[in-house]
């Protein structure tokens, strides 16, 4: 759900402006925000999930008048943000385990409602190993019982913090540590992988949303408007890491723009099943411009290439675009 | 010095109602000031299963935890089980034997093994026509529990109504209580 | 709260985890030189003032503007923008209509009568020779630095060309005089009619520290043509000039212009507007290849001129002009067909071009004349003659209005630190701020505003402005479209960004900086800066 | 108030009275009659505001306790068997978190081969994970021990489980004295966490701590363990004195006044084992029991104490650590390490092995003459393993145990040799 301002030289895709009216900026943009997630954390150079995180959690501060408690998965986020004896969180956080986030967020919700406690809000958050992987089943049963607690799943497509191996969400050909370049199919197998917006919607949550790195407004969006909400949400974020990608530090957010605007990620909000809008690619790119600046794609575009490999890549994203009507004129 | 620990094992199949029958046989005791112990055999069998429950009733603090093997009295629900099951292990002649049937002992074939017990000591019920009677469903638990209070004389039939009807509260308590009573009087009136 | 040994920590607490030592590269702020400054003759501050107009002051706006150029509104009218070709915005969607803000601005600052104070008096005189654009802009300059300013202008009124060559109907004259008038009424002393011929003369007389010489060019060229019978010819300057100062001259039914350059167009639009019922120009080589600024030759045929591209007239028959086909030949040139045709025609026009007329420069020791008639002058506008300065369109540069302004800004500048015994060093330029430093992505899809114009069937019949000004909402619409090449606007991606939340942010009007203790040098905010007012630079340590 | 009443309704109800904030619960037998008690009397109304989760997995069950217990609220969950295997990560991280989660454990066996029926090896896997370990003996000692768990965890700040035998104890219907709601009041005060995810004072918990603090952790783990040794006989005191009837403490002595021969157990085996030493007593042999009620933390110093005067000890145990023997009586030698004093296992009860007085008996005398080997396998099929144990050697190949060895006892269809497969 963009949240779309009027002609501001920039307003809608930058991060602020200083001609926008204060309501219309970012969380971001402004000097009160959390900082949820601080300076001195241990990310690499231009980590994508510790934006992703802080844009996600500050949103939720706000939207919770500063009375939110995380929970979050073992992963490289919990890694590089609470090593003893330092943490970078400024809000109640805790970690528990890989696989239980969910459920510790669950308890925490219960807690809180057993307490009486109707203010303080309830936020889970993982890497994609965590979320759809080993916690699908902690996240599935707390889909199933509607818990009061907003889950964010931040998605780098593959195990990072233990060294880039596969997981659930690595794309196809992607090369990872276990899904190395090499062979007759080189990288991740095509046709694996499952898309846990999709399933989340398939629980009729009140609420699911894709975001991305690349748009803060509609990722703060959507974090408020599920923050809005009472019940089980879930909002999957993608963000680049360029370890495991093998891209520069400073092409995450490009990458993560190139994604969308390729129809690899497809940006689209549901409540209770049904997909109540999407965002619109606005320059769409074939999915090459994405992958190319990509060292774990990089097998695709070495000597022949992968012809076959890449047109089936652009075809997933051709398929993505139809499914969610991304670019409106392809629609009718 | 107080009198030894009498313990009794209940046969039937999952289903009849064996287990609560072992439960509102030691709160009917409980009722009566005594001590009692009542478990399943444990496991995990499904409906028409053979299953057994235990219950032992002392005057003192019952600690022991083993299985009854050789149970004081016998009570059974189904005597389809009688030639499947080794429903008489442990069972000694000084024992009690109740058994739910319209029939008589000889038409079981066991004549020859229940003759070596004292008279009175082996009776029959026609428990499930009883519980059809006044509970509408098939359940002899009930039913022999009042019988089990007239040959054995352990508790009482008023504990034995008590202890069902705060097992099944309202008309299923009800219907049970005056079938445990039917066959109470059943027994008493053959004496 | 107290808590468990290491296994709960203090929120915030890695705050004591500086991780500004894992960098190779930091980040730091610049300003680059947009395009559009760059492309400037005037040395407009553009991205400056536009910046300011996309917040609505348009009076900060206007005073930014006009640090540089006295002439907004008579600019947002006659310039040909180079800053708009230089504009990084074409290559997104449609450059910024910078002259139409400009002229919002201008328009705007006569409408409310805002006015410039002097400088504080420096007991300085100066002498400007010429009332054109050039002249003007050195006097106002001039008087900005605190100057005594006394212009001599050898005709009735102040403007020259601008008020001598250019057309009502692009430029209106209330306009014109607005602007003129706020330049008197900083102070400036005015002398009409009164023709310089000897400056080291008048120096000592008026008592003149340094002298501005802006004379311009309106010597026409003219060309020998046979003529079996002589028809009616006039050049184009005389026929704009009348327009302003005696009667309208008579140019008959059907008028030829002969050339290829703006006074050409100028000319056969006002030919058309005192009723000629047929405007021809007959130019030598092609549409592509004329000199006329192509909005002018559209809006010429709009009107209803008519326009003979590969013709050169080689014969005057009274009223009969024999015309010869051209071709263009590989190297580009016009090259004769041995075609020919005639035309039927009341009044010729020569639009040819213009010299100076330096006639009384030639006496002042030093001063040097170059082949082509213009006057030498040095990086600093000076000519040999210490405290004889020049500019506009009497010293070698393109001839344009914008040219011509901001040749007096800089002469100002250097009469003043002449004034002041040195020499002006312009400040550094910038870096330039190309469109690949730019980050396009985040600029917000809008087209070019349009601008009104008059129906066609007026501008047949009237002097009225052809080309309409935006109302607010438009140019501040336009305005906003301005992409601040190099420059921070505050639009706080860099501060959004940052994974390492180590940029500061300011507050309104004081931009941001970085927090070294944690910036860990992943360039992010460098790639995400729209305005590529950001660069990575190597740690030197 | 007396009832006679099953135990895991008596736990329930105990539980109840504890008034929990949230409890985590997923089926499990023998444990599943106690989460159901919970959630009639949460649905009732019964339990104050109390929040009851029906989770997906006991993994789940546990982690949810492990939020809610962080965000302050008093928390209990209970499972079984596999059902603590499968939540075995989050009993670590809830006791290496010090949250003060209460877990009943009906214990039942670990499959392969699965069996839902009593012994302690599920509890005994989880014997080293920082959670406090409390053995009931009967039912009322399991009420009597979640009262005092509670206020121990919360005093500690730590996780206890209370082990009850699952079937032996749980599906028992007997004599128990419910404690009056207000005496439970009283006993166990409100809960004030140490930690507590707030908003208006918040922390980050769950660290990721290195090897330069990861050992001083585990000490202070262990040294709360320590703690316990104390808080536990002084928790068992209090209660006393409050509800006027002895329960929980580290150990509880039966008649090893000048005994020769002490019997060592845990749980539900020991009333057993009382009639056995009552028996053994008449007949003149000169037997003691101990029950250990407290496995963790292991009250080395007091058993050692009590077992001063001993000539031999027996342990009983329903656990078996392959490959070594028993757990319990490991950490009973530990416990007379230096002494002479001879230590038997014997192994007992294993997947709900019946554990007769008789056969009790019959050890523990002929532990009395020393002629008992060890580890000793209680009632075990010899006829069975040695079949089993020949054919291995025939084959040289072991096949699964469980399906030969019940074709062995006739228990299920025996098909011809030849017919299972490929053999080597």
């Amino acid at each position: 759900m963009s949240q779309r301002v009027k002609f501001y030289q920039t307003g809608t895709f930058t991060v602020g402006n200083r001609l926008l009216d204060a309501d219309q900026r970012t969380v971001q943009a402004t000097r009160e925000r959390n900082n949820s997630l601080t300076s001195g954390h241990r990310a690499c150079q231009g980590c994508g999930e510790a934006l992703g995180a802080r844009y996600a959690v500050d949103a939720a501060m706000r939207a919770a008048d500063n009375r939110l408690v995380a929970v979050n998965a073992t992963g490289c986020l919990e890694v590089f943000s609470t090593p003893y004896p330092e943490s970078s969180w400024q809000l109640p956080w805790l970690h528990s385990l890989f696989g239980n986030a969910p459920a510790v967020a669950a308890g925490v919700a219960a807690a809180l409602r057993a307490k009486g406690d109707t203010r303080t809000r309830v936020l889970a958050q993982g890497g994609d190993g965590g979320t759809v992987d080993i916690g699908f089943g902690c996240l599935s049963g707390m889909f199933d019982r509607n818990d009061d607690v907003l889950y964010i799943c931040y998605d780098n497509e593959a195990y990072m913090n233990t060294g880039v191996q596969r997981s659930a969400r690595t794309p196809a050909a992607a090369r990872t540590a276990t899904t190395p370049a090499v062979g007759e199919h080189p990288g991740n197998v095509m046709g694996q992988g499952k898309n846990p917006a999709l399933i989340a919607m398939a629980h009729e949550i009140p609420y699911v949303a894709t975001a991305s790195v690349a748009d803060l407004h509609d990722l703060e969006a959507k974090v408020t408007r599920a923050m809005g909400m009472g019940g089980a949400r879930y909002i999957h974020i993608h963000v680049p890491c360029p370890l495991g990608w093998g891209s520069r530090p400073c092409d995450t957010i490009m990458l993560a723009r190139l994604a969308v605007e390729s129809g690899l990620f497809p940006l689209y909000e549901a409540e209770h099943g049904e997909v109540v809008d999407v965002t619109p690619i606005r320059r769409r790119v074939p999915v090459e411009d994405y992958l190319r600046p990509q060292k774990r794609f990089a097998h695709l575009f070495r000597g022949e290439g992968q012809a076959e490999t890449l047109a089936a890549i652009q075809a997933t994203a051709d398929r993505n675009i139809r499914r969610f009507g991304l670019v409106p004129e392809e629609v009718s | 010095m107080s009198r030894a620990v009498f313990q009794v094992r209940i046969h039937g199949r999952g289903g009849q109602g064996v287990v609560s029958s072992a439960e509102m046989l030691s709160v009917a005791a409980f009722l009566e000031g005594k001590h009692s112990q009542a478990f399943p055999s444990f496991g995990s069998e499904r409906m028409g299963a053979p299953v057994m429950a235990f219950c032992r009733i002392d005057d003192k603090e019952i600690r022991l935890r083993e299985p009854v093997g050789e149970p004081d009295a016998l009570i059974i629900q189904d005597t389809t089980l009688l030639h499947q099951v080794d429903l008489f292990s442990g069972v000694d002649a000084k024992g009690y034997l109740l058994i739910n049937t319209s029939g008589d002992i000889a038409q079981l074939g066991i004549g020859e093994f229940v003759a070596r017990f004292p008279a009175g000591h082996v009776q029959t019920v026609p428990a499930t026509e009883l519980a059809l009677e006044h509970v509408g469903r098939p359940v002899p638990n009930a039913a022999l529990l009042g019988g089990f209070a007239a040959i054995s004389g352990e508790v009482s039939l008023d504990s034995v109504e008590t202890a069902i009807r705060e097992k099944f509260p309202g008309a299923v308590g009800e219907g049970n209580a005056k079938a445990a009573a039917a066959a109470f009087h059943a027994i008493e009136s053959q004496r | 709260m107290e808590h468990p040994f290491a296994i709960s920590l203090d929120v915030g607490s890695s705050l004591a985890n500086h991780t500004g030592n894992w960098r190779t590269e930091r980040p730091v702020y610049l300003d680059r030189l947009p395009p559009c400054n760059n492309a400037c003759p005037a040395g407009e501050n553009i991205q400056s003032w536009l910046h300011r107009a996309e917040e609505g002051d348009y009076e900060g706006a206007w005073r930014v503007l006009i640090a540089d150029n006295p002439f907004p509104a008579v600019h947002g009218r006659v310039c040909y923008h180079p800053c708009e070709d230089a504009c990084n915005r074409g290559q997104i969607d449609e450059t910024v209509s910078i002259h139409a803000v400009e002229r919002f601005l201008g328009d705007e600052a006569l409408k409310r009568g805002w006015t410039i104070e002097p400088g504080p008096d420096t007991g300085k005189k100066v002498l400007v020779i010429g009332a054109g654009p050039s002249g003007l802009s050195a006097a106002y300059h001039l008087r900005r630095l605190g100057h005594a300013v006394t212009v001599r202008e050898a005709g009735p009124m102040a403007g020259g060309m601008l008020r001598f060559g250019i057309p009502k109907y692009r430029l209106p004259r209330d306009v014109l005089d607005g602007e003129i008038a706020r330049i008197a009424a900083m102070g400036v002393e005015f002398v009409f009619e009164s023709k310089v011929e000897d400056i080291p003369a008048e120096m000592e007389t008026g008592g003149f520290d340094a002298v501005f010489v802006a004379v311009g060019a309106h010597l026409a060229k003219r060309t020998t043509i046979p003529a079996r019978e002589a028809g009616k010819i006039l050049d184009a300057v005389s026929v704009l000039r009348d327009m302003e100062t005696g009667d309208p001259p008579k140019l008959g039914r059907r008028v030829v212009v002969y050339g290829g350059g703006n006074t050409a167009i100028d000319v056969a639009r006002t030919a058309k507007r005192l009723g000629a019922s047929e405007a021809l120009i007959v130019y030598r080589r092609t549409r592509e290849q004329m000199p006329a600024h192509d909005f002018e030759v559209r809006e010429a045929l709009e009107e209803g001129v008519l326009i003979n591209w590969l013709q050169t007239i080689k014969q005057i028959d009274a009223t009969t002009f024999t015309v010869e086909k051209m071709r263009i030949d590989e190297s580009g040139w016009p090259q004769p067909t041995g075609e020919f045709e005639t035309i039927e025609a009341d009044t010729l026009v020569l639009a040819l071009g213009q010299n100076v007329d330096t006639g009384f420069l030639e006496s002042v020791p030093g001063v040097a004349i170059a082949k082509d008639g213009v006057v030498e002058v040095d990086a600093h506008m000076m000519t040999g003659r210490p405290g004889l300065f020049a500019g506009g369109d009497m010293v070698p540069a393109e001839r344009t209005v914008t040219v011509a302004v901001g040749h007096g800004k800089k002469a100002a500048r250097n009469i003043d630190a002449w004034l002041a015994g040195g020499t002006y060093d312009p400040p550094p330029k910038h870096e330039l701020a190309d469109f690949d430093l730019l980050n396009a992505w985040y600029y917000t899809d809008a087209d070019q505003s349009v601008q009104p114009q008059l129906d066609i069937a007026r501008r047949a019949s009237t002097f009225g402005e052809v080309v309409g000004g935006l109302d607010e909402t438009t140019a501040l619409f336009e305005a906003r479209r301005c992409l601040s090449c190099g420059n921070c606007f505050e639009c706080d991606n860099c501060y959004g960004v940052c994974p390492d939340n180590s940029v500061i942010k300011l507050g309104p009007g004081n931009r941001f900086e970085f927090n070294y203790d944690f910036c860990k040098g992943c360039g992010l905010c460098v790639a995400e800066c729209p305005c590529g007012a950001i660069k990575m630079v190597p740690e030197t340590t | 108030m007396l009832k006679q009443i099953e135990g895991s309704q008596a736990v329930a109800e105990a539980v109840a009275m504890c008034r929990p904030e949230v409890i985590a619960a997923y089926p499990i037998t023998p444990q599943t009659h106690i989460v159901e008690g919970l959630a009639a009397m949460v649905r009732e109304g019964k339990v104050g505001t109390c929040q009851y989760i029906n989770v997906e997995s006991e993994f789940a069950a546990l982690s949810a306790a492990i939020g809610a217990s962080a965000a302050g609220a008093r928390t209990y969950t209970a499972t079984s068997s596999q059902g603590l295997l499968f939540m075995a990560e989050a009993v670590y991280n809830a006791s290496g978190l010090g949250l003060p989660i209460v877990m009943t454990i009906g214990n039942r066996a670990i499959g392969a081969p699965i069996n839902i029926w009593n012994d302690h090896s599920d509890s005994m896997s989880m014997a080293n994970s920082g959670w406090l370990q409390l053995f009931a003996e009967t039912n009322q000692e399991a009420v009597d021990l979640h009262i005092q768990a509670f206020r121990l965890a919360e005093q500690l700040s730590v996780p206890v489980m209370v082990c009850v035998d699952g079937f032996i104890l749980t599906h028992a219907y007997e004599r128990v004295d419910i404690p009056d709601p207000d005496q439970v009041d009283r006993f166990l005060p409100g809960f004030e966490p140490v930690q507590v995810l707030d908003p208006d004072d918040p922390i980050s918990m769950g660290a990721m701590v290195g090897p330069e603090a990861f050992m001083e952790v585990r000490y202070l783990a262990h040294h709360k363990q320590m703690q316990a040794l104390e808080a536990i006989p002084a928790l068992a005191a209090d209660f006393a004195e409050s509800f006027g009837r002895e329960s929980g403490g580290l150990i509880a002595p039966y008649r090893t006044e000048g005994a020769e021969t002490v019997v060592l157990a845990l749980g539900s085996v020991n009333g057993t084992l009382k009639d056995a030493v009552d028996e053994m007593r008449a007949d003149g042999q000169s037997v003691g029991a101990i029950k250990i009620v407290s496995f963790r933390p292991f009250p080395l110093a007091q058993l050692r104490e009590a077992l001063a005067g001993a000539k031999r000890v027996v342990v009983v145990e329903k656990d078996l650590a392959l490959g070594l023997g028993g757990i319990v009586a490991s950490n009973v030698r530990m416990a007379l390490r230096g002494l002479a004093t001879p230590v038997y296992t014997v192994i007992a009860g294993l997947g709900g092995r019946s554990i007769t007085k008789r056969s009790l008996t019959r050890v523990i005398a002929a532990a009395t003459t020393d002629t008992l080997e060890d580890p000793h396998f209680l009632d075990l099929d010899w006829q069975a393993v040695d079949s089993e144990l020949a054919r291995w050697k025939e084959r040289r190949r072991a096949g699964p145990i469980a399906e030969n060895l019940l074709r062995e006892m006739g228990l299920v269809g025996h098909r011809p040799h030849g017919t299972e497969g490929p053999t080597s």
